[in-house]
């Protein structure tokens, strides 16, 4: 079934979308959303070629992903707010 | 067959939500609004493809009585609820801190965080 | 032009965006959003080019405790570059 | 039964005694001084008494080799295949050289630091961070393995960088140490480059194997060039020299000397890498590399020197002549690398001109850890590393003085201390290469010899200075350090022919002797 | 150990006991030189040493820094070292320069022979 | 050429990369952004290492549950772990060297910082 | 200083979760992908979590420097006595003494892929939480430390 | 600006150079790969390891990982050296 | 101790969670997954018992409020979610936006229902959690569409922000 692979890259194609308002935001936060789009959609598409690899074992890489991602956009959120 | 165009529908709707959800975020003028469209839609549409691989795991589970799919699945599944639940919260984090930092929302009627802060 | 290849072409495509971002942006708080982005996207890259060991490696290192650190550095150094 | 159990396990045990020393130096360092003191003692003692029988052994029964993790130590080739699997430390005399030097100087040095250091803060880190760089310039002339030496490489630049800023308090050491680990980093990134390209070709990582199977490409090439000059800048050539100052002058004292070692270590992966890896390959012209070691000695000969002179900080002054005595080695090496081919000139002067350059590793290493050492003593005791400030030291620190002169004569090549053995063997050797090679090298000598006049007539002549009154001689650790340099560079410079005939010879033979060193793992398959 | 062996520079050779014999011998010159001084010079008792026939100048002002030493060396090289150590910058971006630099040199060389 | 752009594209990312990388480290003067820049080169030297070791239609070296036996090549994959923990450590130090010197010296300009010279 | 409630709590929520993923890859590093390194990593970004999302004031009493430096020296040795036990059974340092005895984790394992068992690969789960631990302590600590080179910088 | 157009001009060799080597290697069928299948036969027989990256990791190259964690090691103490508390008076002159 | 056990309880579930499909003990685990998850659940409920049930609640214990808690999530808050979602998606095409702040009263007592609540209203589209009064746990809520005369009042109860279902009071049911 090649239905992974297409979704797949139809969110790598949304990904370099989501990197225009990443050379385009007009602030910081505008910049740290894209990435928190990005990072939402590599996840998802982790998901999606796990099942398209038929390797269970990958999936694992999702999980470490969204908790990890995670910290380091709360460290540039709190950078942001001056709370560092 | 139900289940290839479950699968298939439920890629299509996540790929839709995804799609609207970066249109939001290039389309929308300020920081507050684009973090709807990123938070939400997002991972809406990123639920629902991860459903798409969860029905398939659980459906080849059930044929071939196979642990690993099971692993699959349930995998899948946390990865998701990790997923959703850390959006929503950085998706907060971020609205503080871009308020913090004196962005105020565009078009706004009414900003009682402002009050609030400084009263 | 298979699948692998579409989904490949993409990925690499917003590393080279991402890594020139890193370059151009004179915010460093900005370049090391980009720098976080780009992590991710080379994350996945490992992933599909089926190396999922370094992907996880790559997931905690550059998306959490680089950007962590590099945020560190940042508050404790000077967020903008100097002008020319 | 004790003795052959150390024995067998002595290259794993080279390793693990250092970093035993530095893992455990977090808990130890929070048992007080004197336990801290005696625990970098026993270590520093340890790790050179097995460096020295490492050595030994090679140097009377041949190439020791190591393999990790098989089923025996000996057991380089897979049972049912012929290519080396796994990492293994292959001794051959040059590594034995090497290790020799390391063992000497560092027992030295660790003796010395027990006394110089003892003002600062933080000092179970620096003594850890002492042990880490032992274990890393340890690990890299003994390893056989290209990835395992690029792991080690990065051991000893980290240690390296944080040791030279480790007087944090002015921020010029830190700029310093942040200079050598920028440099260092990309350097180790080029190697790294380098060790993926011949890997995705030949599909090995073990010298020997590599050395084996290598076509010489143009990508091979390329990957020459990627581990060539970051190497020839990891032992300081002209002209990317620029790190060395900074580094030697701020980092303390003990540290600086054994940098210096550190240094010969990256010049002997040079040397392996150019004669073991690349060496008698038929595509491979041997004077184009030869050539760009010479140049790049010459270079750094006279640019160090003439740098050197007009410097007022001794321990900068001391940094380029640093420069200018690897370009010696890189010169009797290079001369060696030109005529590789030629069978004739190689056997008639190019294995002296080698065995010259060797020979100044050793030698350089001892006095200019020995120099590094006074100059390190003298700043304990006034404070100070300006030469327009100091003098009339000589009153006060007789022993120093006297440490002093045994370096500055050595390093100017003057009879009859060591410097003046393998300088003669490099003169002689080149002047039939080259004459005017040979002459520059005398000129330079010279140079060599009116600069550290200089520097004793300002730190040690003329009438003792007020300002300087309560200066005195050095405690005793640093004493002994220091004593133990001198006594060697006496020693090699009294008797160089046995040193020759049992170490450095043998060294020659195997920097030469490609084919043996590949046999000695792929054996006869 | 055979301590009296020669070192064999292949040309030639070179005994490090004899330049300690010539050191000895000049060591006994010294002395005899030495010895034939007044013996009956001490400290304080009036009289004044001297150095070839004028008195022997005081220790004030004895002090020569480094930076006088080698005035003239430095001085006659002057063209030679205003170009070298402008290149000695400091600056850690130049140093990168500089490697990156040789390698691209060599790659040049290295890919032409 | 183009099919050639395309086959080879990871190696032709990790040139842009490297490049990207030495042109950060060589005109930028910030020294946070320098060592971003080295970050970049050590990543696409990872990238570089994981390529070579690819093999069409492989699977990832693990037998666990794996579909087929066809696998990539393992030991690129072991050495650019090591390299990342390499990458880790060196970029932390020099971090928070950079942090030091902007304590002592008011600037993380490299031109700024040379108080060594000569 | 704090970040929210809602992200402190979240925190809180993730921490062990964090740690019991970390562990997980950690323990299963020879049959999933990921081992010492890698779960160390996680785990250490669960430390990362709790450092951002409390005051390091608050955290630096619960997650101590000192005891992370002692955790990452024990992790360490723990690493060189694995490889040097080798040398007790006449076998070279870090050599695999115990894989496909029978014994602790000696299960034997034959060519092929396999749904996996935990019991075996020998020495490797060992060096697996040895580099685990090291990797949690080093990481946080070297968080911690640069954290309180911000904070040094502005008390005067 | 001079030094500008002579940086460029290095880069741009250094890019040919490396634009050589990604040329000339090939990319998705390694042309030598006899350790690596020595690893995939062999891995899982004599370590017992099902993910044949950790036996290599730990087992065949395992002293590389401990030479990798002796980097985090030194990077640590580094860190730690950097930010450390001083002792009063220690002060490093330079002039 | 009464935290150490909700930790040590919660994390062996996770793990064994993360485990299933090793063995074949009820279907699902083997035997050294189950020793190894006691193991693990001791370690992390030694090392984070301090953080997970900070006010040492006994309603993590609670299995019920857990299966409450998985229903809530699948139930309802999916179907506000979809709901929701699709206004959104509306809003983007159409662009028709009317943004603004206002003070939503939670009434909730606990952190953990806080929580739960601010990201039930995060994930709803249309409403994002941006700031909370740490006294009063009341929520600063930004809406993408404001409805008319809404801006006029002080604040608002949460289960206005919902449209079918009174997620606050089950959410109040699972947490408190």
């Amino acid at each position: 079934m090649n239905c992974w692979m297409f979704t797949a890259s139809a969110m790598a194609a949304l990904m370099l979308l989501a990197m225009v308002r990443m050379v385009k935001g007009p602030t910081s936060a505008d910049r740290l959303v894209a990435l928190d789009a990005v990072n939402t959609l590599v996840v998802a598409s982790m998901i999606v070629l796990g099942a398209a690899f038929k390797q269970v074992v990958f999936v694992d890489v999702a999980i470490v992903y969204a908790l990890l991602s995670y910290v380091g956009a709360l460290f540039i959120a709190k950078y942001l707010g001056g709370e560092l | 067959m139900i289940l290839n165009i479950l699968i298939w529908t439920a890629l299509a709707i996540g790929l839709f939500f995804n799609t609207l959800g970066i249109v939001g975020i290039l389309r929308f003028p300020d920081v507050y609004t684009r973090l709807h469209a990123d938070t939400k839609a997002t991972t809406f549409g990123s639920i629902f493809t991860s459903l798409a691989v969860i029905l398939y795991a659980a459906a080849t589970y059930f044929q071939t009585l196979d642990g690993q799919y099971a692993t699959l699945a349930l995998h899948a599944a946390v990865a998701v609820v990790v997923l959703a639940i850390t959006n929503a919260t950085a998706a907060h984090a971020i609205a503080r801190a871009a308020h913090r930092r004196g962005h105020k929302p565009v078009q706004a009627v009414v900003d009682r965080l402002e009050e609030h802060n400084q009263p | 032009m298979t699948p692998f290849l579409l989904l490949q072409a993409l990925i690499l495509l917003g590393l080279i965006v991402t890594g020139a971002l890193i370059i151009a942006f004179k915010d460093l708080l900005a370049a090391a959003i980009a720098f976080a982005a780009f992590s991710l996207l080379l994350s996945i890259e490992f992933y599909i080019l089926q190396a999922p060991d370094v992907a996880i490696a790559e997931a905690g290192i550059g998306a959490g405790l680089t950007t962590a650190i590099f945020l560190i550095a940042i508050r404790g150094t000077k967020r903008f570059e100097e002008k020319e | 039964m004790m003795d052959t159990f150390v024995m067998r396990h002595l290259p794993a045990l080279l390793i693990a005694t250092p970093l035993f020393a530095a893992f455990l130096m977090p808990l130890v360092g929070n048992a007080g001084r004197t336990v801290r003191s005696a625990w970098v003692f026993l270590g520093a003692l340890l790790t050179s008494a097995i460096g020295l029988a490492l050595a030994w052994k090679v140097l009377a029964t041949g190439t020791v080799l190591y393999v990790f993790g098989a089923a025996t130590t000996q057991q380089a080739l897979p049972p049912d295949a012929a290519f080396p699997i796994r990492i293994m430390f292959q001794v051959d005399a040059l590594s034995a050289l090497m290790a020799v030097i390391v063992s000497l100087s560092s027992l030295g040095i660790t003796i010395y630091s027990l006394a110089a250091e003892s003002k600062q803060s933080g000092l179970e880190t620096f003594y850890a961070m002492l042990f880490l760089l032992i274990a890393g310039v340890l690990g890299m002339v003994v390893t056989g393995d290209l990835f395992n030496f690029f792991v080690f490489l990065e051991i000893s630049s980290l240690a390296g960088a944080a040791l030279v800023a480790y007087r944090v308090d002015d921020g010029v050491a830190v700029e310093a140490g942040l200079k050598y680990a920028l440099l260092s980093t990309v350097g180790a990134l080029a190697v790294l480059t380098a060790i993926g390209i011949l890997f995705a070709q030949y599909n090995a990582l073990n010298l020997a194997s590599l050395a084996a199977r290598l076509q010489f490409t143009a990508l091979d090439k390329v990957a020459l060039v990627l581990l060539a000059v970051p190497l020839a800048m990891k032992c300081g050539a002209v002209p990317m020299h620029f790190w060395t100052p900074d580094t030697y002058t701020t980092a303390p004292s003990s540290v600086t000397a054994f940098l210096v070692v550190s240094s010969q270590a990256s010049l002997y992966a040079l040397f392996r890498i150019l004669f073991t890896l690349y060496g008698h390959l038929v595509q491979f012209s041997w004077a184009t590399f030869g050539w760009f070691l010479i140049v790049l000695g010459v270079l750094s000969m006279f640019i160090g020197v003439t740098m050197a002179i007009p410097q007022k900080d001794v321990k900068r002054l001391m940094a380029y002549h640093a420069v200018s005595q690897t370009g010696y080695m890189l010169l009797g090496v290079g001369v060696g690398l030109a005529v590789l081919g030629n069978a004739e000139a190689l056997k008639t002067y190019g294995k002296t001109a080698m065995a010259g350059g060797l020979f100044h590793i050793i030698n350089h290493a001892m006095y200019k850890g020995l120099l590094f050492l006074t100059a390190g003593a003298i700043f304990l005791r006034t404070g100070t590393r300006n030469l327009n400030r100091l003098g009339g030291l000589g009153h006060t620190m007789p022993w120093t003085m006297v440490f002093f002169m045994i370096g500055a004569l050595a390093i100017a090549g003057v009879p009859p201390f060591n410097g003046f053995a393998s300088k003669l063997l490099i003169y002689e050797s080149v002047f039939r290469f080259s004459p005017f090679l040979s002459i520059i090298a005398m000129v330079v000598s010279i140079l060599t010899l009116a600069s550290f006049v200089k520097v004793f007539h300002s730190m040690f002549l003329g009438p003792p200075r007020a300002e300087f009154a309560e200066a005195r001689e050095v405690p005793a650790p640093m004493f002994i350090g220091m004593a133990l340099l001198a006594l060697f560079v006496v020693v090699a410079g009294l008797m160089p022919q046995p040193f020759i005939d049992h170490l450095i010879s043998p060294a020659v033979d195997a920097l030469v002797d490609r084919s043996g060193y590949i046999a000695a793992i792929l054996g006869g398959r | 150990m055979d301590v009296t062996q020669t070192l064999q520079t292949g040309s030639g050779a070179w005994n490090p006991l004899l330049w300690l014999l010539a050191l000895a011998v000049a060591l006994a010159l010294a002395l005899a030189i030495r010895s034939r001084g007044r013996k009956d010079f001490r400290e304080g008792n009036g009289r004044k040493p001297f150095i070839s026939g004028n008195e022997e100048p005081g220790n004030a002002g004895g002090h020569v820094p480094a930076s006088n030493l080698y005035w003239g060396f430095l001085e006659s090289l002057k063209g030679y070292y205003s170009r070298l150590v402008p290149l000695h910058t400091g600056v850690p971006t130049d140093y990168v320069a500089w490697l990156l630099g040789v390698m691209a040199l060599m790659l040049v060389i290295g890919l032409t022979i | 050429m183009m099919t050639l752009l395309l086959l080879k594209l990871p190696y032709f990312t990790v040139v842009v990369l490297t490049l990207l990388g030495l042109a950060a480290m060589v005109f930028k003067k910030n020294l946070i952004k320098i060592l971003m820049g080295l970050s970049l080169m050590e990543s696409a030297v990872n990238l570089f290492l994981v390529a070579t070791g690819y093999r069409m239609g492989g699977v990832a070296p693990i037998f666990t549950n794996a579909p087929s036996p066809h696998m990539t090549l393992p030991t690129v994959q072991a050495l650019t772990l090591t390299s990342i923990v390499i990458g880790v450590a060196t970029s932390a130090m020099m971090l928070s060297f950079a942090m030091v010197i902007y304590k002592k010296y008011g600037t993380v300009d490299s031109q700024k910082v040379k108080k060594l010279k000569g | 200083m704090k970040m929210t409630k809602i992200v402190r709590t979240t925190a809180d929520v993730f921490y062990p979760f964090c740690l019991v993923f970390g562990l997980y890859v950690v323990i299963h590093g020879h049959l999933t992908p990921g081992g010492g390194f890698q779960g160390g990593a996680v785990m250490a970004t669960g430390a990362a979590l709790l450092i951002v999302a409390h005051a390091y004031e608050d955290i630096t009493g619960r997650i101590r420097k000192t005891a992370m430096k002692i955790l990452e020296a024990i992790g360490l040795l723990t690493f060189l006595f694995a490889g040097l036990s080798g040398i007790l059974f006449h076998r070279p340092f870090m050599a695999n003494w115990m894989a496909q005895t029978g014994k602790l984790f000696g299960n034997t394992v034959a060519h092929g892929p396999n749904p996996g068992d935990l019991n075996t690969a020998g020495l490797l789960p060992l060096l697996n939480v040895g580099v685990g631990i090291e990797v949690l302590g080093g990481l946080t600590v070297i968080l911690l430390y640069m954290l309180s080179g911000i904070k040094e910088e502005k008390k005067p | 600006m001079m030094k500008i157009a002579l940086f460029s001009a290095i880069l741009l060799v250094l890019f040919g150079g490396l634009m050589y080597i990604a040329a000339d290697l090939p990319f998705g069928s390694p042309p030598v790969s006899d350790m690596d299948d020595y690893f995939i036969r062999n891995g899982q027989e004599q370590t017992g390891a099902n993910n044949i990256v950790t036996s290599i990791v730990f087992d065949f190259r395992g002293f590389d990982t401990l030479g990798e964690a002796t980097v985090l090691f030194t990077a640590v103490l580094g860190v730690g050296m950097m930010f450390r508390k001083m002792k009063e008076g220690e002060e490093y002159e330079n002039d | 101790m009464l935290s150490f056990i909700a930790t040590a309880l919660f994390s062996g579930a996770l793990y064994l969670l993360l485990t299933a499909g090793s063995g074949s003990i009820l279907r699902f685990w083997s035997s050294q997954e189950l020793f190894v998850a006691a193991l693990v659940a001791l370690a992390v409920g030694f090392a984070s018992r301090n953080y997970f049930s900070r006010n040492r609640q006994r309603a993590v214990l609670n299995p019920l409020r857990w299966l409450r808690g998985i229903a809530y999530v699948l139930g309802p808050f999916f179907l506000e979610m979809a709901k929701a979602n699709i206004d959104v998606a509306c809003r983007v095409i159409t662009g028709r936006i009317r943004p603004g702040i206002v003070r939503v009263k939670s009434g909730m007592k606990t952190d953990m229902g806080t929580l739960l609540l601010a990201n039930s209203i995060t994930l709803t589209p249309g409403t994002l959690t941006v700031g909370i009064d740490e006294e009063s746990n009341d929520l600063f809520v930004h809406m993408i569409n404001v409805p008319e005369g809404l801006e006029a009042r002080e604040s608002i109860e949460a289960r206005e922000l919902f449209g079918l279902f009174d997620c606050p009071a089950r959410v109040r049911r699972i947490a408190e």
